[in-house]
Formats: structure tokens, sequence, C-alpha cells
């Protein structure tokens, strides 16, 4: 006989405002091996949890069912309560009542109160049979491959490097630096990338804890979290030379690539030499011999600027907002009222989103001081005549349709995420969303993590974003890195699927199956091991096997079918 | 005054003179404006205008030199609610003032005291004829 | 990964935080867990900053107590954080080789003696006494002895000595102002009382005086936050005299479960649902005239949320944003503001409101529709507006203590704004979170961790190795 | 009581259309030792404040008034809204424009002016000078039970900053008054909205739309009467009711007139939120 108690949160209204939480209470403490239930407004809070601590103590239990939020939220809040008081972590369960019964049945109340009483009881079956667990200690190797040497990259090599620990950068072009070496200046420093980036360029190369390689690419990502081994291939005159490392962590950032003119054609992109993306627009402001226009190295008289040139636009080019194209066409169109200050400057513009530490300052003054004319409105048509450029748009402000005939257009086209990025992602088990952007674990509170452990994310690689923001996610990412070696062994979840040898045929199947590469043949003879820091205890294999040779541990068969039994 | 000035709008970059004129005797920085439409959302003679008052200065800032045909100048009563709340603090009251001013130097005085309606001429305070006098009659 | 503090109680190098919102908590966690000790400061009674008063967070609509109570759990019971709630930091010195600070810390009379409380609740309870509640933002009131919310962290009470009815007695007596005998010649007792009667830990303790603590750290950051701009300063929306007129932070609470009205939409003046709310973006920001200069960054993005909550709380309800321009630019932001616009209906009006007033028991709001050319005027029940983000008053205090640099709005500069925006001009002083400038969460968030890198980094430079 | 005095400037307006005012701020004021001794001789004020940069030869009028006010001695107080407005925004210009001052000391014979003078209204002298206090000791025929909307308009208010009279957004000075002699202020959505000002001697309709908004919010607000500090504002919103029977117009009352009434100097039978108030 178990001692299991029972423990209902509110959740404030999240539950509480759909199901009959003393219902589920009743029914839970109806359970013969239920020794106590009770509910609580918010058993996550401090006042909870004592009450989860103190009928541990008075009723003697030794296994906890918290009906409340999915484990995702809370698993290890009240697990740790429980270990507190000595009952074992992993006879502590979450019966996930929210997500799965109050918010789904928001119309059904009394019949989303007996799926919750239903779902409370079976996670009592299934806890009652828990075996009692101790976490996976494993070593670590405290060195880390940063993958890109844009400015995030070089952020989050420095700041590893400074504390410390040993990184390997590799870079996929020739040089360092990124994307932020083509810029003509930033919003605030008057200096080019190139001289803005010296200062970090300088301290990499020459720093002892930081090896460098450039016009390399990650092949392979083997192994977990604190223990990867890296497969790095770098182009070398002679050909390709691949290099093997062992690694703790990674951090990707891989940042953006440009959207090809090409792909924006009713902005004749990519049908005369003086229709250029902001990248292009970035060099020619660097001009030695000052700001030339392509077709004919005249100085151009009226440029006009498109923002959302294929951003905001799930039709034709991108869905989201390109983020930095507001301020780099303000910092566009002043540089170029500055080099010609007789031109004119256009911006046709939707919503300017200025939204950052003085940008807002900084876009009034390219309108006030700089004489930047700002348009709102859509640029209908761009087009290529006998050689001279059209362009259709109108000012929504003013009601008037306009027909320009400028010098030069300059596009400001979406950031794509650089190239290569998906199957760089599949290499590293990580995902990424629709638009090819890779995904955080959690896009509020953990955005510079992935949902592999020992995997990061900072700068662009993630969505656009501009230079301080990508400097404090290099940093960020540095952080969890340090974070991570700091520990003495890492701790890993015990429930992970388990193999029985005397039964298992060898046959393969589960290897084929599991996808997270956590499963393979045993050297010595032919049955499947498990990797149990790889394992994330999916099931996958237990339900592949065709001899019930594999189970997770905590999740057998039998608190399967005990659980099973309980709601059917 | 130009036609072809009314029609389109000037985007060179170089303000034309009756732009730097108004924005002179205003002493007011029209490309200051983002167009929020504040003065429009708070005046009470929008209603009687064929242009708001933000359209007005918008007009302006595109160079379009029809503004200063426009009926708006003339309606407003320089209440200043306006540029009471400009999160520019634009003075627009003065703007609407130096259109005037330069529509009368174009086209002669606007108003002339013989004509005011005769009732109103007799009836009302001092201040509102001579106010209007003042502020219409260039 | 399970990163837990397991054998790391014997932390020796220690940095400060200043300020227990989403970023300082981010910044002491990491730093904790890499086996650093770290002091968080927090002037509040509870940590969690503004966070913990948000319904739910945008894009993902995920409850936002939710996703933060785990946090401030493991601040609550973390080994290596030496939580300082209802405490200020009132003087930092750096020590003669430029490495370490020395830091006063005041910690606020709470009139209950934290080490007795169990935090049982039953002087909450039992307190005959409401005042209005800056936690709820002036939509809920709070009893003169309390905690922030149910979820505090740590859940022990304090006392606001300026509305106890027991605490403004004794003072009284005390110093003259009431006879010390009564008319029957006992001597005068305090008034109420209530909450230590029924105390079961005999833990109010009306003698409570400020204390001072005084420590030293390797390393500094700043995480004091952000304030809205008071309502009252816009006369104009009627900030301050109409009751149904409220800023973002007072919605986000009428939104919340937890809040005083349990998650309902009610309007202040009457506890009526309104079915017209009007949503003003930038109000008093983008405003050099009268507000402030900057853009608060934060308010589109909240309003598309609000509005959008608004319409799932009130079915058949309308909901109008004034705006200028919709800064929806962070991931799947623009596609948020999407599904607002398009799928929930919301009315987005370019233009700005000049005025709301009272007229037959509706607000009236007087904006302009700048793309339709025409001044509009809106019928509402009630009306939210989005308050700029300023600085908290003490940043000032403290960069003048520590000699950083503060801009035009009076937040805090990092060493260069772009390329190093976590370090300062001073170095082990580092900042993060909306001390310097408005940001989002998750912003936020990377810059507590990016704070705590630096102070990693800067304490294993200092020789003090982790005592992982 | 001691007796103060101050300098007076009546302006054109209050020699033709609003005797009465004058009246009831010379009683009002004896009533509270308040002495307005008229300057020996003045202008026009100009009705208007230039609103462009070519001001100078503008400001020659109410510099004038100006000056006369400095030659007087002591605070220059006016009744007149407008007049307020027109003076301050000239004292302030002259003060903060040192060579606008010097250039216009070029023209005017009765100069020079020195630019530190402040004109002030009347309301500002009842407020702070005598303060709340001193006005409900006077009060002999308390106006209680009586509803009445605060009505500033424009020119008492804005720009803000640069007039100074009260909060520009949320005013008091008006509603304190009402409240002084035991009236009740009524809530008013449009106590400062503009009635269409000087426009009613060229767009009559403009104005007679506008001023009968601001009567229809101060009827919703159940107010008895209004009560302005401004002729012209008293005359738009009369204008605009003219057509309406007399006995359901809403009476438009000079701010003074609640003193000499409260003050028992007139006859309470001559208050218009009496005699002429609709039921």
């Amino acid at each position: 006989m178990s001692r299991v108690g029972v423990f209902v949160c509110h959740c404030g209204n999240n539950i509480a405002g759909t199901l009959n939480v003393e219902q589920v209470v009743r029914a839970a403490g109806a359970h013969p091996e239920v020794s106590f239930a009770a509910d609580y407004r918010y058993m996550c809070s401090d006042p909870g949890q004592e009450l989860i601590r103190t009928a541990i103590r008075e009723h003697q239990l030794d296994a906890v069912v918290v009906a409340a939020c999915s484990p995702a939220m809370h698993e290890a809040t009240f697990r740790k309560a429980c270990a507190a008081e000595g009952v074992n972590a992993y006879r502590c369960e979450s019966a996930n009542i929210r997500e799965q019964a109050s918010w789904v049945h928001q119309k059904q109340p009394e019949a989303a109160t007996d799926k919750a009483s239903d779902i409370v009881l079976s996670v009592v079956e299934k806890v009652r049979r828990n075996a009692s667990l101790a976490p996976i200690r494993l070593p670590l190797t405290r060195r880390s491959l940063v993958i890109g040497g844009g400015i995030s990259g070089l952020t989050a090599a420095l700041d590893l490097a400074d504390a410390g620990y040993p990184v390997i950068l590799v870079e996929r072009s020739p040089a360092l630096g990124g994307k932020m070496r083509q810029f003509s200046r930033s919003y605030l420093n008057l200096a080019d990338g190139e001289q803005l980036l010296q200062d970090r360029l300088s301290r990499v190369s020459e720093h002892v804890q930081i090896q460098v390689l450039t016009s390399a690419e990650v092949r392979q990502l083997s192994g977990y979290v604190g223990n990867f081994e890296a497969r790095v291939a770098r182009q070398e005159p002679e050909g390709e030379v691949e290099f093997t490392f062992e690694v703790g962590a990674v951090i990707v950032a891989t940042g953006w690539d440009p959207y090809p003119l090409e792909r924006v054609p009713w902005l004749g992109g990519g049908s005369h030499p003086d229709i250029v993306d902001t990248l292009t627009f970035e060099r020619m402001l660097l001009q030695p011999e000052g700001l030339r226009r392509p077709s004919d190295g005249r100085v151009p008289q009226q440029v006009v600027f498109v923002q959302c040139a294929g951003s905001r636009d799930p039709e034709r080019g991108v869905p989201y907002c390109s983020k930095v194209c507001c301020m780099v066409v303000a910092k566009q169109a002043r540089a170029y009222r500055q080099q010609v200050p007789q031109g004119s400057a256009c911006v046709f513009y939707t919503d300017i989103r200025s939204g950052g530490k003085g940008y807002e300052e900084y876009v009034q003054q390219a309108a006030e001081q700089y004489g930047v004319l700002y348009l709102r409105g859509e640029v209908g048509r761009v087009e290529a005549v006998d050689g001279q450029i059209r362009l259709q748009g109108e000012d929504t402000l003013s009601g008037l349709q306009l027909e320009l005939t400028p010098d030069l257009v300059v596009l400001a086209t979406p950031l794509l995420p650089a190239a290569g990025v998906q199957e760089l992602a599949q290499v590293l088990r990580i995902s990424a969303d629709s638009n090819g952007f890779l995904s955080e674990a959690h896009p509020k509170l953990r955005p510079v993590e992935t949902l592999t452990a020992g995997v990061f994310l900072a700068g662009c690689s993630q969505g656009p974003k501009d230079i301080p923001e990508s400097v404090a996610q290099g940093g960020a990412a540095a952080a969890k890195v340090m974070q991570l070696f700091s520990q003495e062994m890492l701790l890993q979840s015990p429930t992970v699927a388990v193999v029985d040898a005397e039964i298992c045929s060898g046959c393969g199947a589960c290897i084929e199956t599991c996808p997270y590469g956590a499963r393979s043949l045993s050297r010595v003879r032919p049955v499947a091991v498990v990797n149990p820091a790889l394992c994330q205890a999916c099931g996958a294999c237990a339900v592949i096997c065709p001899n019930k040779a594999t189970e997770v541990v905590n999740w057998d068969a039998g608190q399967i079918l005990a659980m099973v039994g309980e709601v059917s | 005054m130009d036609d072809s000035a009314v029609r389109a709008p000037d985007l060179s970059g170089r303000q034309a003179a009756w732009v730097r004129e108004i924005e002179t005797l205003s002493e007011q920085t029209l490309l200051a404006c983002y167009q929020c439409g504040r003065c429009s959302a708070g005046c009470p003679m929008v209603d009687e205008m064929d242009l708001l008052p933000n359209q007005v200065i918008r007009l302006v800032q595109l160079g379009m030199k029809s503004v200063l045909d426009s009926q708006a100048a003339w309606v407003c009563a320089a209440c200043l609610t306006c540029h009471a709340r400009c999160p520019k603090g634009i003075d627009l009251p003065r703007v609407m003032e130096a259109i005037r001013i330069l529509a009368v130097r174009a086209g002669g005085a606007r108003l002339l005291a013989g004509d005011m309606p005769a009732q109103e001429l007799a009836e009302a305070p001092p201040m509102a004829v001579i106010g209007a006098l003042r502020k219409a009659g260039g | 990964m399970d990163c837990g503090g397991a054998g790391m109680s014997e932390a020796r190098p220690s940095a400060l935080v200043i300020g227990a919102g989403i970023a300082g908590i981010q910044a002491a966690l990491d730093i904790a867990n890499s086996g650093y000790r770290a002091v968080l400061v927090e002037s509040e009674p509870s940590i969690g900053g503004h966070m913990a008063q948000l319904s739910e967070t945008f894009p993902t609509l995920d409850c936002s107590q939710c996703i933060l109570t785990p946090r401030t759990v493991e601040v609550g019971h973390h080994a290596n954080i030496d939580l300082r709630t209802y405490s200020l930091v009132e003087d930092i010195r750096r020590s003669k080789d430029g490495s370490a600070f020395q830091v006063r810390i005041r910690r606020k009379a709470a009139y209950v003696d934290w080490s007795k409380c169990t935090g049982c609740g039953a002087c909450q309870e039992k307190c005959p006494f409401k005042v209005e509640s800056d936690f709820e933002r002036g939509v809920g009131v709070r009893k003169v002895i309390y905690t922030l919310s149910p979820q505090a962290v740590p859940n022990k009470p304090v006392i606001d000595a300026e509305h106890c009815r027991y605490l403004i007695s004794k003072h009284e007596i005390e110093s003259g102002t009431v006879a010390a005998l009564t008319k029957s010649g006992k001597p005068a007792e305090p008034k109420c009382g209530a909450c230590a009667k029924f105390c079961p830990t005999e833990a109010i303790d009306w003698d409570q005086k400020d204390t001072y603590e005084e420590l030293e750290v390797g390393a500094i950051v700043l995480a004091t936050g952000f304030d809205l701009m008071s309502p009252a300063q816009l006369g104009e929306y009627g900030g301050g005299q109409l009751p149904d007129v409220v800023d973002g932070l007072a919605f986000e609470r009428l939104l919340a479960a937890s809040g005083p009205t349990a998650g309902r939409v009610l309007r202040p003046s009457d506890g009526q649902e309104p079915r017209n709310v009007v949503f003003i973006q930038c109000c008093g920001s983008r405003d050099p005239a009268r507000g402030q200069p900057h853009c608060s960054k934060i308010c589109c993005m909240y309003t598309a949320k609000q509005a959008i909550l608004y319409k799932h709380h009130v079915h058949g309800g309308e909901a109008t944003v004034f705006y200028i321009d919709v800064r929806a630019a962070g991931k799947g932001y623009e596609e948020f503001l999407q599904r607002a616009q398009v799928q929930e209906q919301v009315n987005y009006i370019r233009g700005k409101v000049s005025r709301v007033y009272a007229e037959n028991g509706h607000l009236v709001v007087k904006g302009a529709d700048t793309l339709g050319h025409r001044s509009v005027d809106v019928i509402a029940d009630m009306v939210v507006l989005a308050m700029a983000v300023q600085p908290r008053p003490e940043t000032r205090r403290l960069a003048e203590m520590l000699d950083l640099a503060i801009d035009d709005s009076g937040f805090l500069c990092g060493l260069d704004e772009e390329l190093a925006p976590i370090e300062t001009l001073q170095s082990g002083v580092f900042l993060a979170g909306t001390v310097q400038g408005p940001r989002d969460i998750p912003e936020s968030v990377a810059q507590g961790s990016a704070a705590a890198g630096k102070v990693i980094q800067r304490l294993r430079q200092q020789g003090g190795e982790a005592a992982a | 009581m001691a007796s103060r005095t101050y300098a007076y400037f009546p302006g054109c307006t209050l020699r033709s259309h609003a005797h009465e005012y004058e009246r009831q701020a010379l009683a009002a004021g004896q009533a509270l030792g308040i002495d307005l001794v008229e300057l020996p001789e003045w202008n026009c004020c100009g009705a208007t404040f230039p609103l462009n940069a070519e001001n100078v030869m503008d400001l020659i009028a109410p510099a004038r008034v100006l000056i006369a006010g400095g030659k007087a001695g002591g605070d220059l107080v006016t009744l007149c809204a407008v007049c307020f407005h027109v003076l301050r925004r000239t004292a302030n210009f002259l003060q903060t424009h040192p060579f606008a001052l010097e250039r216009l000391n070029a023209f005017v014979e009765e100069g020079p002016y020195d630019g530190q003078l402040r004109p002030r209204h009347l309301l500002e002298v009842v407020r702070d000078d005598l303060g709340w206090a001193e006005i409900r000791q006077r009060v002999t025929q308390p106006q209680a039970g009586v509803r009445l909307a605060a009505y500033y308009g424009c020119m008492l208010l804005r720009p803000g900053p640069e007039i100074g009279l009260d909060d520009p957004e949320q005013p008091s000075v008006l509603e304190n008054l009402i409240e002084a002699v035991g009236a009740q202020a009524t809530s008013f959505s449009h106590s400062s909205e503009c009635c269409g000002s000087y426009l009613a001697a060229t767009q009559p309709g403009a104005v007679e739309r506008a001023s009968l908004r601001v009567v229809e919010a101060a009827r919703a607000g159940g107010a008895a009467a209004v009560i302005t500090a401004c002729p012209l504002c008293k005359y738009n919103l009369e204008q605009a009711q003219r057509e309406q029977p007399e006995e359901s117009r809403l009476p438009v009352a000079y701010f003074t007139q609640l003193l000499t009434i409260a003050f028992g100097v007139d006859a309470p039978e001559s208050a218009p939120w009496i005699v002429g108030a609709p039921a």
C-alpha cells in the first residue's frame, strides 16, 4: 500500500473558474491508496508548497500527485518540495487538469470536472507504482563551440574566453565580422563596421582561449549536453580538412542573409542597376569618391527608399517584420543627405518602427533636421522604362498618388535566416520556425536556449534583431554556457528507456525509430543499448519493440494499463 | 500662382521659397510634424474645414501650394487647442496665420470691414471685429 | 537540463543585483546557478516586478504569473541567493583597489517578524482596513497589512504604516497629540491591532525599526526597471479624474485572473462590463513637448494583446485602437498584430486622440482618422491609456551614487549603447532590463543573463573560483 | 479690511458691450477691499496676439498699455479674457526678446518700456491675493443649491506655459470661485472648448455651431447658467441661443456677478440663474 497525497490547485481562476475543485478532491480522496487530499488557490506558491510539505509530514505520505498545470510548468517545483520532506522526487507526479480539462472544456464544467477526476485518479494509479530513483550523474567538457563569427558570435566567444573557458569559433566565410563588416556606420557610432569590429576582432585573434576556424562548417554533432563531439570541415587550398572537437556546449550565431532582389519584381528588383538593396547601399555610402549610382557613376539627386520591400507581405514576400529596416533606412537617408545636401531623400513606409533606445529621436531628427521626407504609403510599382526608373506610390496622409522618377531606389528587403541553417538545425537537432529562424525554448523567458540541452542561440539566427540586441544575446548565451560549465557533474533525469537484455533480440527497430539517436547496438552482444544522456523518454522504442523488451522507467506497461483502466 | 506646383508635390528636397516663408513667418519647423493627427482630433472648427489641420501641414511638407487656396486657415479660430496638445509643440495657429499672410499677399486682403455681415458688424463686440480684421485682413 | 544548485551552498564571492523584476531575477539566478552568491535587493515586499502584474504575455498569450512563478519560487529557495525584499540600497562605495564595492542596505520596517511569520494570511483576513493598491494600479484595494499577491515570494506580509490604525494611534500617543491617559485615567492604548490578536505565531512587531546592513560585493547589476507615467499628467484624457480612464497596467489587472475582478473586465466606475473599449497609444511617449521624447516600445504589442483578450472576455465587445505607427517588431509580433486586426477584428485607427470626456454616462473619445481624413468621435465605456514607460525615481539616485551616465529620459546609458550595452562607465557595474530603456520581456531576460555573464567573468577573473 | 490698490485696464469691449462686467467688478472689488484704479490714458490692446514673426509693430498697441500700467505702478489688472491674453503674452514676449523690446521702444514715444510688467487677471487677484477663505467670509447670500457651469474658453488658459493662470487641461479657479460663494460647479465637458471666438464677425454660422455645442454640454451637466470671464464668449454663447425662446435659453454671466450677488451688493432677483433659469 502506498500513502498518496493529492493536491488540487485552483490556479486562480484558471482551474477553479471552470471545474468544481472540491468534487475533484472528493473523487481523489475516495481512492483507497489516497491518504490525504486537499485544494489550494495556488499550489506553486510558497504557502501552497508548505501545504504539501506539512501534509507529507503529518500524513506520512510516500507519494504525491499535484493536480494543476502542465508538468512542463511546475513539475520541478513540486518535486523539489517533496524531496525536501524525504519523498523521492520521482514519486511526485503532476496531473494536468488545466490545459487538459479546465482550459479546453470551459463551456462544459461538469464534464470537465469528471475528466479532471479521471486524470487525477489515473495519475494516482501511476504514482503508486513509481519507483524511487536518483538522477544520473555525467561528466562534462568545459569547452564550447560557437558557430558564426558575426557580432553576436564574437561577443559570446569573447565573454566565454574572458571567463576562462576555451572556445572553438567556426565561421563559414573566409573572415570574421559577419554582416556588420559591410556597414558604413552604425546608428550611433560614426566609424564604419570594420572599425567598430576592430577591437573585438583583434581580441579574438589574440585570445589564448579562442581557436578560430574560418571557411569552415559544422558537419556533424554527436553526443549530448556537456559531452558533444563536433566534426568541422574547413576549406583549405589543398581541399577540405576535417577537425573533431570535444565540446560541452554549442552557441548558434549564424546570423542572416539578404533577400534576393529578384524576389521583389514588383519593386523592380533586379531590373535596373540603380535599384539596390540596403546592404548594397551601405557599400555605396563608403565609396572613396563619394556616393555614385551604379549605372553611370553620377551622384543621385533623388533617392527613394522603400521600406517593407517584401517584409510584412505574406502573399508575395515574408510574413514577418524585419525589425531593423526602419532604422537602417533612417540612418542611410541621413547619410545620403549629408553626402548630397542638395539631393532629395524620400522614404515610403507603413509604420515607422523605431522602438529602441534613442531610435525615435533618431528618426525624428532624420525628418526634422536632415529633411528626409517620410511618405506614408505603399509603393505599388517600380519599373525601368527606357533606362529611367519610374515609381508609383501614394501618400495616404495627404491622399496623393505619386509618380516619381528617382535616380536611385533603395529597397529595404527582408532579413532571411542564413543559408544552410535548416541543414545545420538538423545536424544540431534543434528546430526552426516556419520562416526558417531557429526556435528558442520559450519566447519570453528562455530566449537564448533551445529545447536541445547544451545548444544555445544568439543574434539573428533566432530572428531579425539589431546590434545591441545581438550583443546582449551573445552575452546571454555565453552566460548560459558558463552556468552549465560551473556544474561539477551534470544531473540527468533517470526516467529514461531501459532494455531488458534477456528479451531483446537485437532487431534494431528501436534504433531506427529513436528520434534522438539515443539507441545503438551493444558492441558486446546483439542487444540494443540506451544512451541515457540522449534519451528524452518519448517511448517510441517501447511502442515499436516487437518483444516488449524496452520500457521507459516509471512508464512501464503495467502503469499505463492501470492508468487506462482508471479512466475507462 | 504656379499651376504645376499646385498639382504636383515638390519632393526635390529643396524647400520652395513659399514653404520657407511659411516656416519663417510662423517660426515653426513643419518637417517636425509626424502626422499624428491630434490637431485634427481636437479642433473645434474641423467640421467647417475643407482640409484637416494635419493635412494643411502635410501639404506644406509636400510643397503643395494648393494649400494656400484652402479655407482651413480662414476658419481657424486660433483657439490654441492644437498647439496645447501637439506632441512636437508645433504652434499650428501660427502656421495658419502664415498661410493667411501668403494668401493675402498673393490675392489681396481677404477681409475688409465692408465685407462683414452687417448685423455682426453692428452687434459683435469690438474685440471680435478688430480681431477678425487683424487676423483676416492682412 | 537540470542545473539545480546541488552542493553550492558555500559560494563565497558575491554580486549585488538591484531590482527583482524579471531582468534582475534572471541575472540573480544565472549568477547563483554558476556557483556565486547573489544578493538580490527589491524595494517592494516581494519579487517579480511588473511581470507579476500582467495577465497574459504576447505573442503566445502565456499566462504571465504561470511562467513567472517557477522563477520566483526558484529565487526564494535558492541556496546561493540572499533575498532582501522591502529593502533599499542606501549607499555604494568602491573599495580602494577598485575591485569591490561596499554596500549599505536599508530594510524598511515591516512591523512583522518574518522569522516567526508562516504566511498563513490570518492577519490579512482580519485587518479591517482597506486602501487603494499600487499593485492593482488603483483598480483594486488591499488590506493595510498585505502581500502583493497570493503567489508572493516571499509570502510574508508588511504593514503599511501610513494607513495602519494601530501605528497611527501609537504614534499619536507617543508624540503627545493624544492624551497619554484616557478619561477613566487608564493609559491610552493604540486602537485596532486586529492582526496582532489573530496572528497565531505572534509575529507582529510594533516596535520594528528600519535595519541596516553593510556588505561587500564584487560586482553590481542594476535592474531597477520602469514606471508608467501617471495618467494624471494627461488632464485632457481625464487621467486621474475619470475612473473609467485607466492605464495599461490597470487594464492588465482587470484582465488577470488573480486581479481585483478575478479576471472579469469590469469598469471601475460601476462594475459593469464595458461594451466599447478604446485604447490610446503613445500617451506621453513620442511627445517631446509635454511628455517623453522616446518611444516606449512595448505598448503597441501589449495593446494588441489587451484588445484581443478584451474581445475574448467580452463577447461582442468592440475594441478600438488609436495609433500612430504600430511597432510590432519582434519574433511573431507582426503576425500577432495581424491576428488582432484581421481575426479578432480590433478596429485600428491611425490618429491620435485629442481629448476624452464624460457625457451621459459614457466617455467621448475625440480622435482623428488620418488615413480616412476625418475627425472621429468614438463613444466608449472605458478608455485604456498606453502611458509612457519611464525610469523609476531611484534610478537617478543610484546613477549619482555610482557616477553613471543617464540619457535625456533618465534611463541609464551603457558603455556603448550599441556594442557594449551591458557594461557601464564603471567597471564591475552592469545593466539589465528596462533600467536602460523600454524593452520587452525576452530582451530583458537576455540582458539579465548577459549581465550575469559579465558578473561571472569578473568574479572568475578576480580569482574567486565558484564553490562548485 | 486692508484695501488693495491695482492699476486697471478696462479695454474697448468693457466700454461698449460689457458695461455690467466692469460695474460688477468694481462693486465686488469694493466689497473685497480691492481698489481698481483705471489707467489715466489707455488704448485698445489690439484684440489679437500677433502670430507671425514680423510682429513687433503689431505689439505697439499692447505695449502702450503695458507702459501706461508701468507708470501707474503696482500690478496691472484686466477683466476681459482677450485683453488679458494679449497683454500677458506681449509682456512675456518682450521680457524674453530683448532685441524686439529695443526695436519697439524706438517706435513708442510714451516709452521706454522696461519689459518687467506681468499683467494679471482679476481672477488671479481674487485667488492669489485674497484666497477662497476670504471670499467665503464675505458671502452674505450663499448661492446654495445653484448649479453653475464654469466656462473658461481659450484665452484664459492657452498656451498653458505662457499664460500660466491655471492648469490648461484641468483648470479649477472658476470652479473654486463658484464653490466659494456656496454654489455648485457642475461637471462640464466643454469648459475649455472654443466658442468660435472672433470668427463671430466673419463666420457666424460656424461660431453658432461651436457655441451651441458648449451650451448643450453645459445644459447636459445640469447647469442653471454658464459663468465666464470673457465678453466675447458671453456674446457668442448668447448669440447662438438667440433663436430659442427666451425662457429656454441658458443664461451666461460673468464671474463678477456671482460675487456681487453673493456679497449682497446686487439684489438676489437680478441673478440670471434664479430669475431666468429654466426649471
